[in-house]
């Protein structure tokens, strides 16, 4: 739940929305007419912010803030759409190797210098640099007729989306952290540590029709529940990533809530390369022994959808309904499969969680019960998120733990992680075919064909029962409704330009 | 004079009131009416009722089972945390004040910056070096709560050595180490016991607060100050996930308290 | 007069003792326990050479050692150095949190001061009749109940039952000193309870025994009446004899203040001091200590003075 | 105007104290005396038998516990029983004054004596200009030199004779008709106890003051009062002049009470302790020097509170050790006993050493029982012995000290002061010493129990042939007790010899003092 870049490709995006529950969509009606300018807002966020370097930030927490600052060629909207923003228009060469991008005019930085094409060539130079899936980039030219030619070291038709990467002014890499000077619809005011962000309204901002509101601030709360007690004592206006324990409480005379499906994959991941979890079949019988729905229900309060396998639904076309309902509940195919594998009486296992993520520790909780029926008695052991990083994540040392993967709005950053030699491969699964598909993947140029090979793979993993795959939680975001046109993003995004107040105050 | 009186209510009233402690103890080591860790969507924060007496919690999970159960975990890390620091601390403050100099110089200036040292940290390093289990968890308890101990004892200790019946000890050349643990320790308890007893309350919050960094009781087990830490987010919805542990709590401290306010009564009241 | 300077000295020396050893068990701390900043700062889905990136930045790949004799020197210097993952002065992070949790124990303390001195005077007037009874046993029940779960009682009561207090709405003092204190208040109080309860106990027990005592049976033989007994002798001998009891308290305080300040969400020096361990920012964790640390000596000599000014004998106890 | 006739009747009192389980315990039973303008009564009695609760009554400073059961109070023809405390309040600060036993904590310690007595005077006029004179000519009245020096100092930096004297200053500046004195002096040495009642006497006469002088030293009472009662159990048994009830006491606990506080060698029944023929040296010191340091600025600095003392002490003799408090005689003790190191000098011993010190309540342990003090003295003493044979031993022991064996499992705080002295002896006697030391064992002990302490003492000294040292400032002790005498002033002895001659024929001249005060109180 916590950390991700997540650009999307517009076409999937349609999908993702058709069962998020309740869009944004109350406002639309009344809103465009009598658009009231001027207020402030206050955001409630739970992590400190850190970095704002936009081509260094790696926190989801920054990122969403920093979105309002900083802006890109090309930037999404809430549909996951990609529409242009810098550039007015992109021309792609038919090998797919050369982006060519028309730099929009009359667009200024927030010190008053006037965007140019030395600009975006500095900017994109420098984020090839320091982003690591910019690295494709091999030269940026300026054509000198307000266009840049963007050349790519292999052909990639998926690179559109990359090109959101922010535009800052020339040269001012060094002090970009400090100054934090972007184009976006407002101006980074201040910082001050356990205390929050201060943004105001960018007067030159080059759609003159945003942004609505004069200040907005970004209120850090020690944790969700100081967090929500503010919200609903009206100290802070927009409270994202609520559980629904919390969103339910709240009197919705007051509060508009907003639910949306994430691209996130909890699970229960098991290290493949350590006893008794190197068995396919006592993965496979954890699988059956499961009720995701139970916990997605215990957890969640159902604010969840259930996954048979690492990839979730919302990923549209790659995605293979067919292996919907594979591993559900049953305990007497999982106690078979254990038997089999020579566990007939079950074994102990521990399940490492980060203490830090209240969700986790949960599932856990629920998960070492509904194990115990088939003879699996699990301990669960909390650490905290450094340890965790350190000796989970990158040391591997684990049997299992409780965590949940974020990735890009794009299938292959979502399956890139299970190549047997990934940096990031923490559950050290490996399968030959597997590896040679996701080799394959970026050579392939057919759309058609990526998506079958994108089934192939996801068959081979529900086979293998990589781990145990739980949910992928919805994303619920609560605001007070003094404030409208607040439009909740299926990535990390706090898109303040388009909040506005629901009646001038 | 009339305090003796009142020191018997205090005994009346503090053994009732642990004695509800330890029958919580007890029967939660041999039954509980639901199962301790059995979660159920359907049965999520139900208020107290007749099937479930003190409410469910997040995970519908029964508040008096596991309110039974927590009894032995919370008893046993407030007793074992504080018989650590109670054994670091009484022999180093027995020394401290016993000798003086520059032994006591040495024991208070690792005492102090043990005190300014962060426990939690500690805690953390326990954890790293022996693993996590509870008993390192108590370890590292035990030694941040030490010198508070060690104060306690040394500054009594100091006020005692001027007394004639250590003098006569003294004299008598009874071996120090005998000196201090058997002719003055006994006449320690009384100020030793109250700080006993806010050890043991501290030791109780510290546990639940070092949940914050996954330290302590691991989940699915609970103590009651786990089960607080954790009802924080659920205080508004249901105001009985707190109330119910911290009633435990209560009459655990509370019974301890007057229980040793009886003790040190007893004990100042036949001297004077 | 030489005296008091070498005891001042030899305080000094056992303090930056303390202060080395201190930061030297962070230090050690911070070799043993998992985990780095640079991972930490970057998330699971940064790719090892990021990390490794950003640890050159920040300076991580030196050995610890080096590292720690960085910091000292410049802590002797009196610069502790920027925080790793916040990269502001570790010194101006702090100080900006001081205000909440040094505001927060000031307040608490009055609050102890200003209730358990009158009460304990009123109940040791007539110990054992019904209202001593009532504070008595109200106080015990106060001194049981864990801060951290009477915190949340009183948020509980004050802001759903009464709506007069929100949680983690904070002022700075510089905004509004008024709003301020005001947004203080509660936490400090339920800091204060229990130690109310603790020093009430203590002072009753010495003013009873104090009004038993010789010079209060000889001021009685002149005549005096109760009320200027109990202000003129009873209450004054009772300070000093409280002011080991006070300064512990205040050393609670400060440590009460870092756990209740997370409860309320309030910015004070316990959430930066966890912030700082859960991100092994090093720098940041040996300043708060160092800070926490000099506090406290500062607040222990605080009382050795107080003690000093009001009774002659510990006055002449030094100087002899 | 003073009034004339009896300022003080008290007629058929009873007074009863709720003990800890509430129920009465009668202290005062049918109380009967008068107080004659102008006198001096002396009341003397053993501890517990209710001379204070008396005190108390009178002046109306009983605490809670206690309440008049019957009987009237009459001052200056008003009873007091039937006064409300306010009254009586003002009675107090206007025409009753009490002067306590203890002077040590009877001052306000935050408060300069001016401070303290000025209360006295501000809540009659507040004039205070006027009450700083006042204080200053009441200070010089009671004997200070300075009394400028003296109203500015703080109570812990005055010796227990001058704070005994603001006291009085502080009763006398209320010019009160009754003068009530409970124990001024008995905490006193005996110098200092001799002026002190001296201007006791002075005050009596020129002020006019009536005084009830209560003591539990006869001695003390009877040079010193017009008129003397005797009590016991809450009931005056004897009372007359001072000279008649010295000579011919009515009731035999008068004359037993007489008997034991003249310490007569012969009526008690002991014998001096006399070094034997041939008789090795057991202690000797040679040039000893001791005292504490202080931390100076660059370097410690000592501070010599024995100088240069040589002694020998030979095989069953009892050595008397006397001299005024402050003299060093404590801090000699404490380096023979090796609880302080001399700073020069040799101690040599033939033997073991055993003490017994002064304060009866902090003597024993009171975390443990005296079978416990025993058993430790026994494994100090480096004896091995089992269980059982253990009791039989240590019942012979309290048998020998006059304890009785149900003793053996009593805590301290179950005895009473005289009896946790004679246990602190029985642990000396478990550990076979050589000598004893036996530093003020008596001075906080009433006359009968001091008498059997001092019996007991020479019966061992007799019997066992153990060699002592006996420290006090009490002459009587040391001349019934020792054959030799040291006599000590400002950490050097002095004087030393055969008793006789050293106290009939003084050379130095702090032992004439001594002998000058001993006399009067005597």
């Amino acid at each position: 739940m916590h950390n991700s870049r997540r650009k999307v490709i517009a076409g999937a995006l349609m999908l993702a929305l058709s069962f998020s529950a309740v869009s944004c969509s109350q406002d639309n009606g009344e809103a465009q007419d009598g658009a009231v300018y001027g207020g402030e807002a206050v955001v409630g966020i739970t992590q400190e912010p850190m970095i704002f370097d936009p081509h260094t930030v790696e926190a989801a927490g920054d990122k969403e803030i920093l979105f309002n600052v900083y802006e890109g060629l090309y930037k999404y909207d809430s549909t996951g759409t990609l529409n242009p923003c810098l550039a007015t228009d992109v021309v792609i060469s038919d090998d797919a190797s050369e982006y060519t991008f028309t730099i929009r005019e009359g667009v200024t930085f927030h010190d008053g210098s006037e965007l140019d094409a030395g600009d975006v060539v500095y900017s994109l130079n420098r984020a090839a640099e320091l982003i690591p899936e910019l690295s494709f980039i091999e030269d940026v030219t300026d054509n000198g007729d307000n266009t840049v030619t963007v050349t790519l070291a292999t052909p990639n038709s998926e690179m559109l989306s990359y090109f959101t990467a922010a535009i800052i002014p020339e040269d001012s890499g060094d002090t970009i952290g400090d100054t934090r000077i972007g184009t976006g619809p407002f101006v980074f005011t201040s910082y001050e540590a356990g205390i929050g962000i201060v943004l105001t309204r960018n007067e030159n901002y080059w759609n003159p029709e945003l942004p609505y509101l004069d200040k907005v601030t970004f209120k850090v709360c020690a944790d969700m529940d100081s967090g929500f007690l503010e919200l609903q004592s009206g100290a802070i206006d927009i409270f994202p990533y609520l559980t629904t324990d919390k969103s339910s409480q709240l009197d919705p005379a007051q509060f508009n809530v907003l639910e949306l499906g994430s691209n996130m994959v909890q699970g229960l991941f098991l290290n493949n390369a350590v006893a008794p979890f190197d068995d396919v079949r006592v993965r496979q019988a954890m699988n059956y022994a499961i009720d995701r729905e139970e916990i997605v229900n215990l957890i969640m309060d159902g604010a969840g959808l259930p996954l048979t396998t690492a990839m979730s639904p919302v990923m549209g076309e790659a995605y293979d309904t067919s292996l919907d309902g594979t591993y559900d509940q049953d305990i007497e195919q999982a106690q078979a499969l254990l038997a089999e594998a020579g566990y007939a009486d079950g074994f102990d296992m521990t399940i490492t969680v980060p203490s830090n993520y209240l969700v986790h520790v949960n599932t856990a909780v629920a998960l070492a019960d509904q194990l115990s029926a088939v003879g699996i008695n699990a301990t669960i052991e909390q650490v905290d998120w450094a340890t965790w990083l350190d000796r989970v994540y990158a040391g591997r040392d684990y049997e299992s733990t409780v965590i949940c993967l974020t990735s890009d709005y794009a299938p292959y950053d979502v399956i890139n992680r299970y190549i047997s030699t990934a940096d990031n491969n923490f559950i050290n699964y490996s399968n030959p075919n597997v590896d040679e598909i996701i080799t394959n993947l970026p050579l392939t140029i057919d759309d058609g064909e990526r998506i079958s090979m994108y089934r192939e793979l996801l068959g081979y993993m529900t086979e293998d029962a990589a781990s145990v795959y739980i949910q992928d939680p919805y994303s619920i975001c609560a605001v007070n409704n003094r404030l409208t046109g607040y439009e909740l993003y299926p990535m990390y995004v706090q898109d303040m330009s388009t909040v506005r107040l629901a009646t001038a105050e | 004079m009339r305090s003796s009186a009142n020191s018997k209510r205090y005994l009346y009233i503090g053994s009732a009131l642990l004695a509800i402690v330890a029958v919580f103890f007890i029967i939660g080591l041999i039954w509980t009416p639901y199962g301790i860790n059995s979660t159920d969507s359907a049965s999520k924060f139900i208020a107290p009722c007749a099937e479930h007496l003190f409410g469910t919690d997040n995970l519908g999970r029964d508040v008096f089972s596991r309110c039974l159960a927590a009894a032995r975990y919370t008893l046993l890390v407030s007793f074992a945390g504080v018989a650590v620091a109670l054994v670091i601390g009484t022999i180093t403050g027995l020394l401290a004040g016993y000798y003086g100099g520059i032994i006591d110089k040495v024991i208070m200036v690792l005492s102090n910056s043990i005190m300014c040292f962060p426990g939690i940290l500690l805690a953390l390093v326990a954890v790293a070096i022996f693993g996590p289990s509870l008993y390192n968890v108590i370890w590292a308890l035990g030694l941040v709560f030490a010198p508070t101990f060690a104060r306690v004892y040394r500054s009594s200790t100091i006020e005692l050595l001027g007394r004639d019946y250590i003098l006569s000890a003294k004299v008598m050349k009874v071996n120090p180490v005998r000196i201090m643990f058997v002719h003055i320790l006994p006449n320690l308890m009384p100020q030793i016991l109250p700080a006993v007893i806010i050890g043991l309350a501290n030791m109780t919050l510290f546990e639940s607060g070092m949940s914050y960094l996954g330290l302590g009781v691991q989940p699915p087990a609970a103590s009651y100050g786990k089960m607080l830490a954790d009802a924080q987010s659920y205080m508004v919805t249901a105001p009985w996930l707190i109330f119910f542990p911290t009633l435990m709590l209560v009459c655990y401290i509370l019974g301890l308290y007057f229980v040793s306010e009886w003790v040190r009564t007893s004990v100042n009241g036949g001297s004077k | 007069m030489g005296n008091e300077v070498r005891t001042v000295f030899s305080k000094i020396c056992e303090f930056v003792l303390t202060a080395l050893l201190v930061s030297f068990f962070t230090f050690a701390a911070f070799s043993i326990i998992p985990g780095d900043t640079a991972r930490v700062m970057l998330g699971p889905d940064a790719s090892e050479a990021q990390v490794q990136q950003l640890r050159t930045e920040l300076g991580l790949d030196r050995p610890l050692a080096e590292r720690y004799g960085t910091w000292l020197r410049d802590a002797f210097r009196g610069d502790l150095g920027n925080s790793l993952s916040f990269g502001t002065p570790v010194s101006e992070l702090i100080s900006s949190r001081l205000a909440v949790t040094l505001g927060m124990s000031f307040i608490a303390l009055i609050i102890v001061i200003l209730v358990s001195f009158p009460m304990a005077a009123f109940c040791s007037r007539n110990p054992g009749n019904i209202t001593d009874k009532t504070l008595s046993t109200a106080g015990h029940i106060l001194f049981a109940i864990p801060p951290f779960a009477l915190s949340m009682m009183l948020i509980l009561i004050f802001s759903k039952v009464f709506h007069i207090f929100t949680a983690g709405r904070y002022t700075a003092p510089g905004d509004n000193f008024g709003a301020y204190v005001v947004s203080l208040l509660l936490p400090s109080l339920c800091i204060a309870l229990p130690k109310i309860a603790m020093t009430f106990k203590f002072l009753r027990a010495s003013m009873i025994e104090y009004s038993h005592s010789d010079f209060v049976r000889t001021a009685k033989s002149h005549g005096l009446t109760d009320l200027r007994i109990m202000l003129r002798h009873i209450i004054p001998n009772s300070a000093v004899s409280s002011i080991t009891v006070i300064s512990l308290v205040l050393s609670d305080i400060l440590g009460g203040s870092l756990i209740v300040e997370q409860v309320f969400n309030l910015p004070g020096l316990g959430r930066l001091l966890l912030a700082a361990i859960s991100r092994r920012d090093f720098p940041l964790l040996s300043g708060i200590v160092l800070y926490l640390a000099i506090i406290t000596v500062i607040l222990y000599f605080l009382a050795d003075i107080f003690a000093a000014v009001i009774d002659p004998r510990i006055r002449d106890r030094r100087a002899a | 105007m003073r009034y004339k006739g009896n300022i003080l009747e008290v007629n058929d009192l009873c007074l009863s104290l709720s003990n800890a389980d509430g129920a009465p315990v009668k202290i005062l039973n049918n109380l009967k005396f008068n107080v004659r303008s102008g006198e001096i009564l002396g009341l003397i009695g053993d501890s517990g038998s209710g001379k204070t609760m008396t005190a108390l009554a009178v002046s109306g400073l009983l605490s809670d516990f206690a309440h008049v059961d019957s009987g009237e109070i009459i001052f200056e023809g008003e009873d007091l029983v039937k006064k409300t405390p306010k009254e009586r309040r003002l009675l107090l600060g206007e025409k009753i004054g009490v002067i306590f036993q203890d002077p040590s904590s009877a001052l306000d310690p935050l408060q300069t004596v001016e401070s303290n007595l000025s209360e006295i005077i501000s809540i009659r006029d507040g004039d205070k200009s006027k009450g700083h004179e006042r204080i200053l000519n009441m200070l010089k009245t009671v004997g200070f030199d300075d009394p400028k020096q003296i109203a500015k100092r703080y109570p812990h930096r005055l010796s227990g004779g001058q704070r005994q004297r603001v006291l009085i200053a502080g009763a006398a500046l209320m010019n009160p008709s009754l003068l009530i004195a409970d124990e001024p002096t008995s905490s006193l040495d005996t110098v200092t106890s001799m002026s002190i009642m001296q201007l006791l006497h002075e005050m009596c006469q020129e002020m006019g003051i009536s005084i009830l002088f209560i003591s539990h030293n006869l001695n003390t009472v009877r040079n010193f009062c017009d008129r003397v009662m005797v009590m016991k159990e809450g009931t005056i048994i004897d009372a007359d002049t001072s000279w008649d009830i010295m000579g011919q006491p009515k009731s035999a606990f008068t004359a037993e009470l007489l008997m034991k506080s003249k310490l007569d060698p012969h009526a008690l029944g002991i014998t001096r302790g006399e070094a034997r023929e041939n008789a090795a040296s057991v202690l000797t010191a040679k040039s000893i020097c001791a005292g504490y340091k202080y931390a100076g600025f660059t370097n410690d600095k000592m501070n010599h509170v024995v100088n240069n003392v040589d002694f020998d002490i030979l095989e069953g003799e009892c050595v008397g050790l006397i001299g005024s408090s402050g003299c060093g005689k404590t801090t000699l003790v404490k380096s023979i006993l090796g609880l302080i190191k001399p700073s020069s000098g040799i101690i040599e011993m033939n033997g073991r050493i055993a003490a017994v010190f002064q304060d009866p309540v902090s003597s024993l342990n009171p975390a443990h029982t005296v079978r416990w003090h025993l058993a430790e003295a026994l494994r100090a003493s480096g004896r091995k012995m089992t269980r059982e044979e253990q009791k039989p031993y240590f019942l012979k022991i309290l048998e020998d000290v006059g304890l009785e064996g149900k003793h053996l499992n009593r805590f301290p705080h179950q005895m009473s002061g005289g009896q946790r002295q004679k246990a602190a002896i029985a642990m000396c006697l478990v550990q076979e010493p050589a000598v004893i030391i036996a530093d003020e064992p008596f001075s906080a002990l009433d006359a009968s129990s001091q008498a059997s302490v001092i019996k007991l003492l020479s019966d061992i000294n007799a019997n066992r042939g153990t060699t002592m040292l006996i420290v006090s400032h009490n002459l009587l002790v040391i001349k019934a007790m020792c054959s030799k005498v040291l006599v000590m002033d400002k950490g050097r002895i002095v004087e030393s010899g055969n008793t006789d001659e050293v106290l009939e024929n003084p050379k130095a001249e702090a032992t004439h003092a001594l002998l000058k005060a001993g006399k009067y109180a005597v």
